[in-house]
């Protein structure tokens, strides 16, 4: 069942250097419990395409398409709808845990205060409830940790905290921005581990440029590329059989896989090529992708490519 | 070629009850010419401290260092300036390794108005020759930093590192602020100057999968310590260090194997626990550990390992 | 730890001020005496030297120096601030009489020019760039660049002589017999009104200004973005996230005028003929008189100081960071 | 009989301005614990009584009902006044007297205008209402400087007072005096008295005086927040503006005894007075002044220019024969070529001859305080004229005094007040220090121990004569001094002869608040008609112009009203002068 | 809002091109010798446009030679503040044991109270322009050197820093090449912060009566109009008061808008105020 269908989303912010074309025609749509990973490169528009699902970007921005979420356009709605809509039925963790927390407030309070938002729970029933969230996201003495500030946490515990604050209304669909970002290999492995038991109960979408994230914990992968989206399967046929020539690059690009670069780098979200986005740096480049911008393609069942060639 | 021995150092805070971090202590290991040497570690470990301690950039509490049999810790101003260009270091984050108002050719011009050793008519050639020596096009000469992508500017970087004819290069995680596509584009480009130049490389890395690319030994510090050092087949083949081992599991992309998760987390460097400093995240921890300090013991050719169970 | 080296620092601070306080009016050309035959709209005091002996010697004057400092430190230290030559009165009362009205005409423009800035600050930052933000902002500069005087005098023509609302001068109506307390309140606060008006305009910007900057940096800040991602509403985040962050450099910076904040009443007593601590060191300066000027030093030393130490632990509670380095 | 009640129903109260902003504070009005400068004297004066008085012609009695003095000037008896009370209503008599000197000399210096030690040898009480006072030497000022300036403390209540300067209770304003201390407030700058229903010499025409800081007078005078306001010299302007616009107020125009000067160094040393110390060089800068324009342009009229001897052209004092510079920069120029300087730089400035004690330019600062710094802007540009050059440099008081006693300097523009008193021109404390004349001296000494009084007018126009002649110090203006006031309040405002106390030229006389015996048809004013109608009531006379002139100066005055008064109390007066 | 920065800082920018040439070519514009006295107390006319003052001079011509005494002083100060407190700034950040001496001074310095001080000394001393502007210099470099320091202690953390120090700069090349442009933005911010401050304390201390009154700066020419014993009670203030206050007031706001324009592009924390993606 499809929680979250998103359709021609587009994201622009006007600046006095042209239009940003964040996020550009993006078809998406994310199922019940699934695990779906947005991957690509820095600037891409991962997180902006986030905040657009959360309705965070600030009032200028000019957001068009639909996202559908349990039936209801969240484009259309209320602000006020959207607030109860936020942290209750979507979370959104975000990119940078040292500066996601409020460093003036105890972390308990952080965890709580959306609790009492939207659960109605009296201050105690919160604060108990936070304590149960750092417990279950493995934070020792959670009954005294709930009253430390967040300096005194750890960059992995902060991103448990974090994960906590996410879970805490127990919401239907969580967006992580990025959440392994920064931590040291091994705390990586503990952070990946507790995502894996997240990922069990809900569903997820997980904004990443790791590729080993993405494969361990997603059930389906999309590949974004200068803010549109170029490839889009499942998890195994991404790694076995990936498409897109950006694609191949980026997985060629790895260092398990032999280091091999793309050439060039990624364009300007302002002034993007004509025909395929991708074509200045495609070493299979023809003159069709030159003049022509490709569709998504649908070339096996659920798995969409854009390109010409593919 | 540079050959570190016992190289320590403590920073010391607090006016009235001083208190040591020990970022380094009695760190050993050689590096052959034209060779690679791979730090991994985690973060805080002391790895960018041994880098900059070997330029003399910070000062050492105790140690030395051997560079081509001199020992740089006994030069004076003069000599040191003499003997700086041979060894160069490249930075974590290239965006503020150039500075912001300093147009791309001037910083590269820097090191050869510097040290005047090629006349000011013949500069011109000489930094057009560098700059296509590390793919850059000659326009980006009149450009900002803030105009080039990090991937730029980290070859920019190179490039005036080149312009010094280093004979040893520390590179303090050149990759890490970089994307995967990108950074192989940089680390492709190192590896062919290294051909080209003869170089001997530092390489300092948080990712096991880059120092299995770039390095000929490996050597893997824990809180400010050696653990293992070794050939880099050995220690992806046989790690004999619980560390290492923990490292190895969590980074490899293709899941397969069970992962080895620590708990907990690192020490901190201040408040040193006794006895083996892993030993509080050890899965195979044993009385001893708790109170004996292993030192770095032969295990195999060149393979040495701290560690009690070996 | 952190605290004991912040009070020797303190102490240290404070010693080195005494010390200025001490040297500095015996550095200054004349004595303590020159005003006796200072040729004002009167007759001078006719002073032969056996007079002026007398005089010094009463005062503790002809001491050498270091036994003036001695006796000024220990004085100190007892809590005898010594004994105000032009106002033949001890340094304290002569001090303490003016302080009351200082500290109502401080005190009340302070918390006013403080809640105001911050909340138009805060308005301001949340409305940044709108119509709202660029009206405020303008007018606001715009009050910031008059000189306290000139705001005063104008506020003083407008209101005093023009429309004649408010009294131009004093801190109360004198010897007026009131027939409650209430009353009595009334008039003060009656005289108060333009004086007040006129700090809190000229202090408001300093506040309003670094609101509003503050407040712009806490906006942008990932924590906002994250209150906001919990479905916060957005009243909730200014109060319970925005503002305390915002508000930690404000105490700094309270703190750091609040000696500026005492003196610059000096124009303001000027205009309103207000009793307070900026008019008594004009005239101790104005007569020499060493005793009450090193007492108005060592009053303002102690509330800058005191005020700084305030702040840090204000701060302290406000920001669990300092603790911890 | 109900007099009181009366009183108590038409509350009178008048108010004045206590000064300028910032400046109306002077001090406990205790005799001790006033700032010791005019206003501080005037408002403890309304609180204590001395021997002798002013009015607004002259000396008059107040404690001292009479007196006599030896023919060796040195043995004053007088004879003290039956109803003077304490406020707190103990009687007033000779003791207290004797105590207030005995006081005073053991707490040299403190009551600062007054040095007991170099004048009073004794003083004895021959009965409770005569008391002698003996001198070390004859002093013909004693009656205005001792008798005029003391104030005379209640022996029971001081005699355990051992440090006068704390001492500040409410016993400390216990005097004799027409008022009554009720409040006062140094943070506030304000007074409140109240009329002492009980005093011995006069009935009270108000019940209530207050003194009070205002920010802007004219503002507080004309909204009726206070009834009385001064101003001096430049002020003119409000005063005009009053005289135009608000005929509902009165002026009364009074001297100010004041005077601004250029203090030239005279110091025969040439190291230190040269050029200044050249008689002809201080005449040629005389000559290059022009006075007119400092006095129409800096003072707006407001006041005269000086007398080149110093006394006030109001005092009885001044020696109008004094000699007088005319501005005239060619006979500057005159002179001054002819002392030598002759050589100009490009700029026309003088050079001083070769040879002397200085070289190169004439150029000298001219230290003065801030006030008067447009004065010495306008010297500046006429000296620039005669080619000296002159540096303005403004500054605060304490540093020129200490200029003046160091002799460091060559020309200060200082004033003072004072000029209707001869004592002022003491050298050295008169700020012309570096003055030194054995002729002048002798003749001040001498003026200082002569009793008879045309003898000593005659000593004093010398030593007038001699500062004229020899300009230690340059005389620039008088300025004079208004009283705008509110006549329906009270009318009696005036400006003392020779200034209250020792000189002070302020309004503030304690009289104002009196009807005095004198008014007998209750006009507020003594006028013939008092004087005749008392008279001829008491003496039961006929003839109006007899008697009148009791003193027989051709005037009718206070004094006439007193010595009939004292006639009627059986006691003849001495004569005054 | 960069249209909004933009309009203000060109509006700050053009008053202060008047008021600067008003300065230069005060001989040119003003309709009389400042000197000249003429009858006291005229009201404005056509041969006075603002009257004449309590002696008789033009006050116009005196506001107009006003602005030259004012600038300088808030010139010189500042100049030789911003020299002065860089210079410090600079060294205290860059060397640590230095620094950690200027910056205890620093400290010193700024909790002895600033304005009682200067009314103290300015009392005392003759109080000449340049007087003056010693007596603003002592407490002017404080500021601009503090936060000159912490900006340099961040930017030491740079890796170009230590990257010129591998290629063999010295410390002096370091900052002079690499340090100082890139506070130069913040010390021009400083400038005028401290203009604007000399600017209001030197009419603050000539509204007191401690300027220097051989040399008429907009301050003494209020000075004297507030001394005018009629100036509430008629309308004198409005030809005599009201100019050199507002003379004083548009500089301010000159300044004040020019360095809110300049603090806005140079800001970067202030740029996005929505980022936390943009950084
Ligand atoms: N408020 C904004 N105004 C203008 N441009 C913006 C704004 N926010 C983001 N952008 C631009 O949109 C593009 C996409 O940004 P986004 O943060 O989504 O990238 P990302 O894929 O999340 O990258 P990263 O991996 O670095 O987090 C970037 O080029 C960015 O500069
Ligand atoms: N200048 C300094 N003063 C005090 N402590 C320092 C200083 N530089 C580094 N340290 C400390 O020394 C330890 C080692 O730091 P170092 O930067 O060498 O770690 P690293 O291994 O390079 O870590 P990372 O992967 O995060 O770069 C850390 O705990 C760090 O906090
Ligand atoms: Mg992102
Ligand atoms: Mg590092």
């Amino acid at each position: 069942m499809t929680l979250l269908r998103i359709s021609d989303l587009k994201t622009q912010f006007p600046t006095p250097d042209g239009i940003v074309r964040a996020v550009d025609t993006i078809d998406l749509s994310i199922g019940e419990r699934e695990t779906l990973g947005l991957i690509g490169e820095t600037g891409c528009g991962k997180t902006v395409l986030g905040l657009t699902l959360m309705r965070l970007l600030q009032s200028s921005t000019k957001t068009e398409g639909t996202i559908i979420y349990k039936g209801t356009n969240l484009l259309k709605i209320s602000e006020a709808e959207m607030r109860r809509i936020r942290g209750e039925e979507i979370a959104m963790i975000l990119q940078n845990p040292t500066t996601s927390l409020n460093p003036v407030m105890r972390v308990g309070g952080q965890i709580a205060e959306a609790i009492r938002l939207h659960q109605g729970l009296s201050k105690r029933d919160a604060k108990e409830k936070a304590i149960e969230m750092l417990d279950a996201v493995r934070i020792p003495s959670p009954s005294i940790r709930v009253n430390e500030y967040p300096h005194e946490f750890s960059g992995g515990m902060k991103q448990r905290v974090m994960i906590a604050m996410g879970l805490a209304c127990n919401p239907s669909l969580i967006i992580a921005d990025e959440p392994t970002k920064g931590l040291d290999v091994t705390i990586k492995s503990q952070i990946m581990k507790l995502l894996k038991e997240v990922t069990e109960e809900r569903a997820m979408l997980i904004i990443t440029h790791d590729l080993g994230v993405a494969r361990e914990l997603c059930d389906r992968i999309a590949l974004m590329y200068a803010g549109e989206l170029v490839e889009y399967a499942t998890t195994g046929e991404i790694f076995e059989d990936p498409l897109h020539p950006y694609t191949r690059g980026f997985l060629g690009s790895l260092p398990s896989n032999g280091l091999v670069p793309i050439p060039g780098m990624s364009p300007s979200l302002i002034n993007l090529p004509d025909g395929c986005r991708f074509h200045p740096r495609c070493g299979h480049a023809t003159e069709l992708c030159r003049r022509k911008h490709p569709d998504m393609i649908e070339i096996e069942d659920g798995h969409f490519v854009r390109c010409f060639h593919a | 070629m540079l050959e570190v021995l016992g190289l320590t150092k403590y920073f010391s805070s607090g006016l009235i009850r001083k208190r040591y971090l020990r970022a380094v202590d009695d760190v050993s290991f050689k590096i052959e010419k034209g060779k690679t040497l791979g730090l991994v570690g985690e973060s805080g470990c002391g790895k960018t401290t041994i880098g900059r301690l070997i330029l003399r950039l910070t000062k050492p509490t105790g140690g030395k260092v051997l560079f081509d049999g001199i020992d740089l810790f006994a030069l004076n101003r003069r000599e040191l300036l003499a003997i700086r260009p041979r060894i160069q270091m490249i930075f974590q984050d290239p965006d503020s390794s150039l500075n912001p108002r300093m147009k791309i050719g001037t910083s590269i011009a820097e090191p050869l108005k510097l040290h005047g050793t090629i006349p000011k008519a013949k500069r011109g050639q000489r930094i057009r020759e560098l700059i296509e020596t590390v793919g850059l096009n000659p326009e980006h000469v009149n450009r900002y930093p803030y105009q080039l992508s990090g991937g730029q500017n980290q070859r920019v970087v190179l490039a005036r590192i080149l312009a010094m004819n280093p004979d040893l290069i520390i590179a303090d995680e050149p990759t890490s602020s970089l994307d995967v596509s990108v950074q192989a584009q940089i680390l492709n480009l190192m590896k062919d100057l290294q051909k080209k130049f003869d170089h001997t490389y530092l390489f300092v890395s948080h990712d096991l999968d880059v120092v299995r690319i770039m390095a000929d030994r490996i050597a893997v510090m824990y809180l400010g310590r050696l653990v293992e050092i070794g050939e880099t087949g050995d220690i992806y083949d046989c790690a004999k260090h619980p560390y290492t081992q923990a490292l190895l599991s969590a980074a490899t992309v293709d899941g397969g194997k069970e992962r080895i998760v620590l708990k907990g987390e690192t020490s901190s460097p201040i408040d040193m626990p006794a006895g083996c400093r892993f030993h509080t995240r050890c899965p195979r921890k044993r009385e001893r550990c708790t109170i004996e300090e292993p030192e770095l013991v032969e295990v195999g050719r060149d393979h040495y390992v701290a560690c009690h169970l070996v | 730890m952190h605290q004991i080296s912040k009070l020797a620092y303190y102490f240290v601070i404070v010693l080195i001020i005494l010390s200025i306080n001490f040297s500095l009016p015996r550095a200054m050309p004349g004595d303590a005496l020159s005003y006796l035959t200072d040729p004002g709209a009167d007759i001078p005091v006719r002073m032969t030297e056996e007079k002026r002996e007398i005089l010094l010697a009463y005062y503790g004057l002809d001491k050498p120096l270091s036994e003036q400092y001695i006796t000024y430190m220990v004085g100190i230290i007892r809590g005898d601030l010594g004994w105000s030559i032009y106002y033949s009165a001890p340094v304290l009362e002569v001090i303490l009489g003016r302080l009351k009205w200082t500290l109502i005409l401080v005190g009340t423009s302070t918390a006013i020019y403080i809640t105001l800035g911050i909340l138009l600050g805060a308005t301001s930052a949340w409305a940044r760039g709108r119509k709202r933000d660029m009206g405020l902002l303008i007018s606001i500069i715009s009050i910031s660049s008059f000189p306290s005087f000139f705001l005063g005098i104008l506020l003083a023509i407008i209101f005093g002589i023009k429309l004649d609302i408010f009294p131009i001068s004093g801190a109360q109506t004198a010897f007026a017999t009131y027939s409650s307390p209430l009353e009595e309140i009334f008039d003060i606060l009656h005289h108060l009104v333009l004086p007040a008006a006129t700090l809190v305009l000229s202090h408001i910007g300093g506040t309003y200004f670094l609101m509003r900057n503050s407040m712009l940096g806490v906006l942008g800040e990932d924590y906002i973005m994250t209150a906001r991602a919990k479905g916060l509403s957005e009243r909730y985040i200014l109060h319970k996230h925005a503002l305390t962050n915002a508000l930690l450099p404000i105490v700094t910076m309270t703190a750091m005028t609040v000696g500026f904040m005492i003196m610059g009443t000096i124009f303001v007593e000027t205009v309103f003929a207000y009793p307070g601590i900026g008019n008594l060191l004009y005239n101790a300066v104005s007569y020499n008189d060493y005793p009450l000027l090193q007492g108005i030093f060592l009053f303002l030393t102690i509330a800058i100081v005191g005020a700084n130490f305030i702040a840090d632990m204000i701060y302290i509670r406000l920001d669990p960071r300092v603790n911890h380095e | 009989e109900n007099d009181g009640v009366a009183a108590m129903d038409s509350d009178k109260t008048v108010k004045m301005a206590g000064g300028t902003p910032g400046g109306a504070d002077w001090g406990y009005p205790a005799p001790f614990t006033f700032y010791p400068r005019g206003p501080g004297y005037s408002r403890m004066s309304l609180l204590f009584d001395t021997l002798t008085w002013k009015d607004a012609d002259g000396v008059i009695p107040a404690l001292a009902d009479g007196w006599t003095v030896s023919d060796d000037g040195k043995t004053w008896t007088f004879y003290l006044d039956r109803n003077a009370r304490w406020h707190d209503n103990e009687l007033f008599t000779a003791d207290d007297v004797k105590f207030t000197i005995e006081y005073m000399q053991d707490h040299e210096g403190e009551f600062t205008w007054f040095e007991a030690i170099n004048y009073i040898n004794d003083v004895q009480v021959i009965d409770d209402y005569t008391v002698v006072i003996d001198l070390n030497a004859p002093m013909a000022s004693f009656l205005v400087d001792i008798a005029g300036n003391v104030p005379i403390l209640p022996e029971h209540i001081w005699c355990d007072v051992s440090d006068p300067r704390t001492f500040k209770d409410d016993d400390a304003v216990i005097g004799t005096g027409p008022l009554k201390l009720v409040d006062y407030d140094s943070a506030m700058s304000s007074y409140q008295y109240e009329a002492n229903y009980d005093y011995y010499d006069g009935k009270l025409l108000v019940d209530e005086f207050i003194s009070m800081e205002v920010g802007d007078a004219p503002a507080a005078l004309k909204t009726g927040d206070v009834d009385e306001v001064s101003f001096w010299g430049s002020e003119i302007i409000a005063v005009q503006d009053f005289k135009d616009n608000h005929p509902e107020f009165t002026i009364v125009t009074g001297p100010s005894f004041w005077v601004l000067q250029v203090i030239f160094n005279c110091d025969a040393d040439d190291t230190k007075g040269y050029p200044t110390n050249i008689l002809e060089f201080r005449q040629a800068i005389a000559h290059g002044i022009d006075r007119d324009e400092i006095v129409s342009q800096v003072l707006n009229d407001g006041g005269i220019p000086a007398n080149t001897g110093i006394m006030h052209p109001d005092s009885i004092w001044y020696n109008p024969d004094c000699a007088v510079y005319e501005y005239n920069p060619d006979t500057a120029n005159d002179i001054l070529d002819s002392l030598g300087f002759t050589e100009k730089n490009s700029e026309g400035i003088r050079q001083y001859p070769a040879g002397a004690e200085r070289s190169g330019n004439v150029e000298f600062y001219l230290y003065t305080t801030g006030k008067f710094s447009r004065e010495a802007g306008l010297i500046q540009t006429d000296l620039a004229a005669i080619g000296i050059g002159i540096y303005v440099s403004p500054s605060t008081w304490g540093p020129i005094d200490d200029r003046l006693k160091a002799g460091n300097f060559d020309m200060v523009i200082s004033g003072h007040g004072g000029i209707s008193n001869p004592q002022i021109m003491r050298i050295p404390s008169w700020p012309a220090s570096t003055y030194q004349n054995s002729e002048y001296d002798s003749i001040f000494t001498a003026q200082e121990v002569e009793m008879d009084l045309d003898t000593r007018k005659e000593l004093v126009d010398q030593l007038q004569e001699v500062v004229a002649d020899d300009l230690p110090v340059y005389t620039l203006y008088h300025p004079y001094m208004w009283c705008v006031y509110n006549p329906e309040v009270l009318d009696t405002w005036f400006y003392t002869r020779d200034g209250i106390g020792i000189g002070i030229p302020l309004e503030l006389n304690k009289l104002i608040f009196l009807a005095r015996y004198g008014d007998a048809n209750e006009n507020g004013e003594i006028s013939m008609q008092d004087v005749t109608k008392m008279e001829r009531m008491i003496l039961e006379l006929d003839d109006e112009s007899d008697m009148a002139d009791a003193n027989q100066d051709d005037e009718i005055n206070m004094q006439d009203v007193t010595h009939i008064e004292l006639i009627i109390l059986g006691r003849a007066p001495i004569r005054i002068g | 809002m960069i249209e909004g920065r933009k309009i203000l800082g060109s509006i700050g920018l053009g008053i202060l091109t008047i008021f600067v040439i008003v300065a230069v070519f005060a001989p040119y514009i003003a309709p009389h010798d400042p000197h000249q006295m003429y009858r006291p107390m005229e009201h404005p006319s056509s041969s006075h446009l603002l009257g004449t003052n309590d002696i008789g001079n033009d006050i116009l011509s005196e506001i107009v030679y006003g602005t030259r005494v004012s600038l300088f002083i808030a010139f010189v100060v500042s100049v030789i503040s911003m020299l002065v407190g860089t210079s410090l700034g600079l060294v205290a950040g860059y060397f640590d044991k230095v620094g950690f001496l200027i910056m205890r001074v620093v400290d010193v310095v700024l909790t002895i109270p600033r304005l009682p001080l200067i009314i103290v000394i300015a009392s005392f001393i003759r109080p000449s322009i340049w007087n003056l502007i010693a007596l603003f210099l002592i407490f002017g470099w404080t500021m601009p050197a503090r936060i000159i320091r912490s900006e340099v202690l961040t930017l030491r953390r740079r890796y170009y820093i230590d990257a010129t120090k591998m290629i063999g700069g010295s410390d002096f090349y370091i900052l002079w090449r690499h340090i100082l442009p890139n506070v130069i933005p913040l010390v021009v911010v400083q400038f005028i912060m401290e203009a604007i401050h000399v600017i209001l304390a030197e009419s603050g201390l000539c509204f007191l009566g401690l300027g220097d009154p051989v040399a008429m700066s907009w301050g003494m020419v209020f000075h004297y109009a507030f001394e005018c014993p009629i100036i509430y009670v008629s309308d004198v203030w409005m030809w005599w008061m009201l100019p050199p206050g507002l003379c004083i007031v548009f500089t301010v706001l000159g300044l004040t808008f020019v360095g809110y324009a300049l603090e806005e592009t140079f800001n970067p924390k202030l740029k996005n105020p929505f980022g936390g993606m943009e950084r």
